[in-house]
């Protein structure tokens, strides 16, 4: 950064830090609840895709008895995931399901209907991950089916390849959860740190990283004094406190704090050497390779104003939204129903929906929580200019958007929008600038494979145009062909004729020649 | 009297030139924007536009005969892209974009004839003579060219249907839009 | 040089063209709608006033006042001005397509932008000298450019602002411009010394 | 218990900080307050009367539009917005000016600088200086005619009823004292060719006098209490320093270096600072959300440009005080500088190219 920027940036900010909000965090009493396990649900309803990229493709059939961990559903391309059993019991059904997406539309997934054992499979025993070389102990995590817990459920073992290949130096785990109401990261730091060190240590195995940091908001005091302490013996692993700040979950965002660099708007962190992976993969990844059992399971936070026992939850992947809120009480019906936290989470469309990997928390607010009131028209306040994380103008680009100019809002930075939330969070109209975005970034999406599709067509119009040529070409050449045929053959047949008139002549000669002789 | 005509002349002569000269010296051939703006058009000829073809689509375009909403299997894509390329604002709120549409044939009816097949711009759809023909979802562009086609109207153009990958955020009411109500 | 400027000043600002004077507004609400076509508009009409600035001031020196053709003034300034913007015209044609499409009609129209021949008349009237008029014609000009990219700049946000339908397109530019106008009143009466 | 059921899809965030637009109006009002209670104390009745009717014009423009747009107007007029205006554009007029000086100016405010173009947030002017340098054009007299203070309870003061008349029925024959504000005298002097050295040195000079009893509208006469005010609302987070501060610089130092170079021709700063719209103009005009760039940076630039301008116009213009003129040419400013000065989007620079990676240590 040159020294004008830092003059531009002192002028606009004053000194320090300046982007994002801080929203009230009601972490607790959920985070300091101890963690409960849900009952086993007497269906599951798993989803073949739970990740980033192709769906799993189911290798099971219906009726056919399934044991705790088994694989479900095997990856399909090169991004995807494996899935397994939850818990071990019968395939009911292989159909769909509404996603946890505020669609509300279905999604394909495999019914389990539990035998109440929860008998793990049988499996070879672990062996000591260390001694595996680093692409095989990614394998592993890959055939464990582990993907990002963070919420962008991209699968780890390809992150993990890719680390290697980027040559990182330096691994980040985001410890950062800066979503208010949410603090399953933090119970899980709490309660199973030793574990989260564990996976990390095999995480920088796999990537050949010669250190990591675990970034750890400043609001989880606990969580920072546990895995200090269990990082101890480790020098190679540090606790790296961060200020509370949302979003400081955003994985460039706490590596700017931890680095002071800025990941490039075209680039990755890997760029500069270093992955970032949430704390949840690190303890996925430490299930996977220490005691062979794939993601089959997560710690969910039931929170939210109308939930009577807030709280974390160990939760199997599959389990409906009903089940777990069932187990939670419901105070009152809630205003709104949110998978994730309540600043990048989705609205749920109802609560027949399953958990999967990616679901960090169930919230059930209240009207007062959600408060949403009727959108005003824009003051241009710049207050959202002011909390935008990453320097763009939602109040220029929701207009553009609003007026149909999609390509303006483009100009303005709509794709590097990360849609934290945080400009409508602060908007004293209630615009709902998300909204906006979200619409024009789908918009655009649906104009860019018409244009695939356009592009296919043009294509296939070419091909059959030349196809066409080809066919004219080569009836017009078969014809030519024929017409050469015939004509050769009736140059033959006249020349046969006219042999034979000969020789016939000649032949009469010969005869009469013979006479004659 | 003179002076006036002879002074207006020289005036016009002199300025007459000098436009000559100036024009032979900044002349411009053609554009090539035709060829440009057919470039970017699906090439399927379907015709839906009411032109000979997406070139002749392409030339009304180049002389303003045509609005840059003339294709519509192009769809919004291709409108914006025609627009910046011809360098004048459309406004897409009143593009009615009804989704893509695919064709698909009704086996019961289908007599296996072949005149779809002849007329598919894509090659989308396969079959032989008193076959059922089917078509191929990928290569469909939704142009509408074989359902008239069909002596048996086994054709129906269908909506592709919406999956959780193709879902669209609709856009919010505009600020106020209850308080106009 | 310090005389000059007040003159620019004065010719941009005080007496501005478009908002004091309420010439050339044919051009000023047609070719307002984006800063890019507005800059080029003011760019070829600067170009034009201040070609026919210098043309007509020697045309007016060196032929009408010596042989007392007073009368054809109007008539010789316009078949200036045409010749000058048929050569622009040419000009933008072959540097930027863009331009000229987006230009479209007005580019030709500036043969009949008031400003132009206004100008040119102004500063005949003046009886200054060569150089005098030269910088009055820049200066206008420049105030006709500048006046033009604020009113473009505002018009774009106003192209996303909800006008209400029986406000919408040009009514709300005369409003917007009357307005203009109002704040450039500020200026009237400045005097640099 | 769990029969909840979603109606449409609602995008993200589910909170909010709970920021409402009337209540920012509401504030901007309270920190208005003070200085408008001493204003009413020095002036009196009519001054109290002539800001009644201000407000309740601007309101009856704001609700006539919205009515005719067939929409509920008290929805509208409870944002808080049209009031703000109208009571700006009180403290902009001379506090003894006939009722319908104030009616006029309201309608024309929330009319046509505010409606037409569609309401709040969609101006491009500030429609308080719209509305005050559209009166200022069309009726100068009444516009410059000022009055001494005559404080609330002095001897002569109006009451209620006389307020009332003067306020409706024009002020002839009244035995307050007509006077000039500070800038209108030093530039009256100025154009009879009486230095301002002279000008200041005799003894019927209007003084300068920061808590404010002295010749003007109502915003112009305690800098202090609108100076409070205004810090008030940085502290409330309404507003940020770098408005008021830009603008102020940009009076003050062109000031400082005229008057350095030639005293009897150039006012000091600190009169500059002190008398006319200077302080009203910097926290509670330039400061207007709708009308001022996005950045921070660009309202640096804006500001510092209003408060130059105003210097100009001062010094060297036909008008006496210049914010409401500066005001309304850096509000015609806005979409450029918008245009030119953007924030800096994360991993680009301030063009909007990615940044290049640094190099590889060796």
């Amino acid at each position: 950064m040159g020294l004008m920027e830092k003059i531009f940036a002192l002028l606009e900010h004053g000194p320090g830090e300046h982007w994002g909000v801080h929203p009230d965090d009601r972490k607790r009493p959920a985070a300091d609840a101890p963690l409960r396990v849900l009952p086993l649900p007497e269906r599951l309803h798993v989803p073949l895709q739970q990740h980033i990229g192709a769906a799993a493709r189911p290798i099971v059939l219906v009726g056919q008895k399934v044991l705790k961990g088994q694989l479900l559903a095997e990856a399909q391309g090169a991004t995807s995931a494996n899935i397994h059993a939850s818990t071990s019991g019968t395939i009911t059904a292989i159909g769909e399901i509404t996603a946890p997406h505020p669609s509300g539309l279905p999604c394909a997934a495999i019914t389990i209907t539990a035998d109440g054992e929860d008998r793990w499979i049988d499996s070879e025993p672990a062996v000591d991950p260390f001694s595996l070389a680093p692409k095989d102990t990614a394998a592993r995590i890959a055939a464990a089916g582990v993907v990002g817990l963070g919420g962008a459920t991209f699968p780890s073992a390809l992150k993990l390849g890719l680390g290697l290949r980027a040559k990182i130096h330096t691994l980040i785990l985001n410890g950062g959860e800066c979503e208010p109401y949410l603090s399953c990261d933090d119970r899980l730091m709490r309660d199973f740190a030793a574990e989260i060190i564990d996976g990390i240590r095999i995480m920088l195995h796999a990537t050949g990283a010669q250190k990591a940091q675990i970034g750890i908001e400043d609001n989880k005091p606990e969580a920072i004094a546990a895995m200090t302490a269990a990082a101890r013996k480790f020098a190679e692993i540090s606790v790296c406190p961060v200020a509370a700040r949302y979003p400081m979950g955003s994985e460039k965002h706490l590596f700017s704090a931890l680095t002071g660099q800025e990941v490039p708007a075209d680039g990755r962190t890997t760029d500069l050497g270093v992955l970032v992976h949430n704390v949840g993969t690190a303890w996925a990844v430490h299930e996977a390779l220490r005691h062979n059992r794939p993601l089959v399971e997560r710690i969910v936070t039931l929170n939210g104003g109308a939930i009577a026992f807030p709280g974390n939850i160990r939760v199997p992947v599959g389990a409906l939204v009903e089940d777990v809120l069932a187990y939670a009480s419901l105070k009152e019906v809630p205003a709104r129903l949110v998978m994730g936290g309540p600043m990048m989470g989705s609205l749920l469309p109802h609560t027949r929906v399953p958990v999967v990997k990616g679901s960090s928390g169930i919230l059930a607010l209240t009207a007062a929580e959600a408060a949403a009131y009727d959108p005003g028209p824009c003051i241009r306040c710049s207050s959202c200019v002011r909390a935008c994380p990453v320097g763009l103008l939602p109040l220029e680009m929701s207009a553009h958007i609003a007026a149909s100019d999609l390509n303006g809002a483009v100009d303005l930075g709509l794709k590097d929008c990360i849609a934290c939330g945080c400009c409508s969070f602060v908007c004293p109209s209630h615009i709902p600038l998300v909204h906006y975005f979200n619409h024009a970034k789908g918009e655009l999406a649906a104009q860019g494979r018409t244009q695939l599709r356009n592009d296919a067509a043009k294509r296939l119009a070419a091909a059959r145009a030349e196809r066409i040529e080809r066919d004219t070409r080569e009836k017009a050449e078969a014809a030519a062909r024929r017409k050469a045929e015939r004509m050769a053959q009736k140059a033959a047949e006249k020349a046969a004729a006219e042999a034979a008139a000969a020789q016939e002549a000649a032949g009469t000669a010969a005869e009469s020649s013979e006479v004659t002789t | 009297m003179i002076a006036a005509i002879l002074s207006l002349s020289l005036l016009g002569l002199i300025l007459g030139f000098g436009l000559g000269f100036a024009a032979k010296k900044f002349a411009v051939e053609t554009d090539a924007r035709v060829a440009e703006l057919e470039a970017l058009m699906p090439g399927t000829n379907c015709g839906q536009c009411g032109f000979p073809g997406c070139s002749g689509a392409a030339a009304a375009l180049a002389d303003g005969k045509a609005s840059p909403t003339v294709c519509p299997p192009g769809g919004k894509a291709l409108i914006q892209a025609l627009a910046a390329k011809l360098g004048v604002s459309v406004d897409l709120s009143g593009v009615a974009d009804e989704g893509p549409k695919i064709a698909a044939i009704e086996e019961e009816i289908c007599i296996g004839c072949c005149r779809c097949l002849k007329d598919c711009p894509t090659d989308a759809i396969v079959g032989a003579a008193k076959q059922i023909h089917a078509v191929m979802r990928e290569a469909c562009t939704g142009c509408e060219a074989c359902v008239d086609r069909c002596p048996t109207g086994a054709i129906t153009m269908d909506p592709v249907p919406i999956t959780l990958q193709h879902w669209v955020w609709p856009k919010p009411l505009s600020e106020g839009a209850k308080a106009w109500a | 040089m310090g005389e000059f400027l007040i003159l620019l000043v004065s010719t941009a600002l005080v007496n501005n063209v478009v908002l004091i004077k309420f010439l050339g507004l044919c051009p000023f609400m047609g070719v307002s709608k984006n800063t890019e076509s507005a800059l080029g508009m003011g760019l070829a009409t600067t170009f034009v006033i201040t070609l026919a600035t210098a043309a007509t001031w020697i045309l007016e020196t060196w032929l009408l006042q010596p042989f007392g053709l007073g009368y054809l003034r109007i008539l010789t300034f316009i078949l200036v001005i045409a010749a000058t913007v048929q050569f622009v015209e040419m000009v933008v044609k072959k540097s930027s397509p863009e331009l000229y499409q987006a230009l479209g009609i007005y580019l030709p129209l500036i043969t009949t932008n008031c400003a132009v021949l206004g100008i040119a008349l102004l500063n005949v009237m003046e009886k200054s000298s060569f150089v005098h008029s030269m910088v009055a014609g820049f200066g206008s000009a420049l105030g006709f450019t500048l006046v033009l990219l604020i009113f473009a700049g505002l018009r774009e946000r106003l192209a996303l602002a909800r006008v209400p339908a029986a406000f919408a397109g040009a009514p709300i530019g005369f409003v917007l411009a009357s307005l203009l106008a109002l704040a450039f009143m500020g200026f009237s009466g400045l005097q640099l010394k | 218990m769990t029969g909840f059921v979603a109606t449409a899809p609602l995008a993200s965030p589910h909170a909010h900080s709970g920021g409402r637009v009337t209540w920012v109006m509401g504030k901007v009002m309270l920190a208005l307050a003070p200085a408008t209670l001493y204003g009413f104390w020095l002036y009196g009745w009519p001054a109290i009367h002539l800001w009644v009717i201000t407000i309740l014009f601007s309101l009856l423009g704001e609700a006539f539009c919205v009515r005719l747009m067939g929409r509920r107007a008290i929805p509208v007029l409870m944002d808080g917005s049209a009031a703000l205006t109208g009571w700006l554009l009180a403290l902009s007029l001379p506090p003894w000016a006939p009722w319908w000086l104030g009616a006029v100016g309201g309608l024309f405010a929330t009319v046509i600088a505010k409606q037409v173009f569609g309401g709040l947030g969609q101006n491009l002017f500030n429609p308080a200086m719209v509305a005050r340098v559209a009166l200022l054009i069309s009726f100068p007299v009444p516009m410059t005619q000022m009055v001494a203070a005559l404080p609330l309870g002095s001897v002569g003061a109006p009451d209620f009823v006389q307020g009332l008349r003067i306020t409706l029925a024009g002020m002839p024959n009244y035995d307050a004292v007509a006077s000039a504000s500070l800038l209108g005298h030093a530039k009256t002097e100025l154009s009879r060719g009486i230095d301002l050295v002279q000008t200041f040195a005799s003894a019927n000079a209007p003084a300068l006098s920061f808590i404010g009893a002295r010749t003007g509208s109502l915003g112009e006469t305690s800098a202090l209490l609108i100076a409070a005010g205004g810090i008030a609302l940085i502290f409330l987070r309404i507003i940020t320093w770098h408005i008021p501060v830009a603008m102020l610089l940009g009076i003050a130092l062109p000031a400082l270096i005229g008057h350095a170079i030639d005293p009897a021709r150039y006012l000091g700063a600190g009169t500059h600072l002190l008398s006319g719209a200077a302080m009203l103009g910097a926290f509670f005009i330039a400061t207007d959300y709708v009308t001022s760039p996005n950045t921070r940076l660009g309202q640096l630039v804006f500001a510092f440009g209003c408060g130059f301008l105003t210097w100009v116009i001062r010094t060297y213009g036909g008008y006496p005080e210049g914010v409401a003129f500066a005001v309304l040419l850096m509000n015609a400013l806005t979409p450029a500088i918008d245009r030119l000065i953007k924030p800096r989007i994360y991993g680009r620079d301030r063009k909007g190219k990615p940044m290049e990676l640094p190099e590889e240590k060796a």
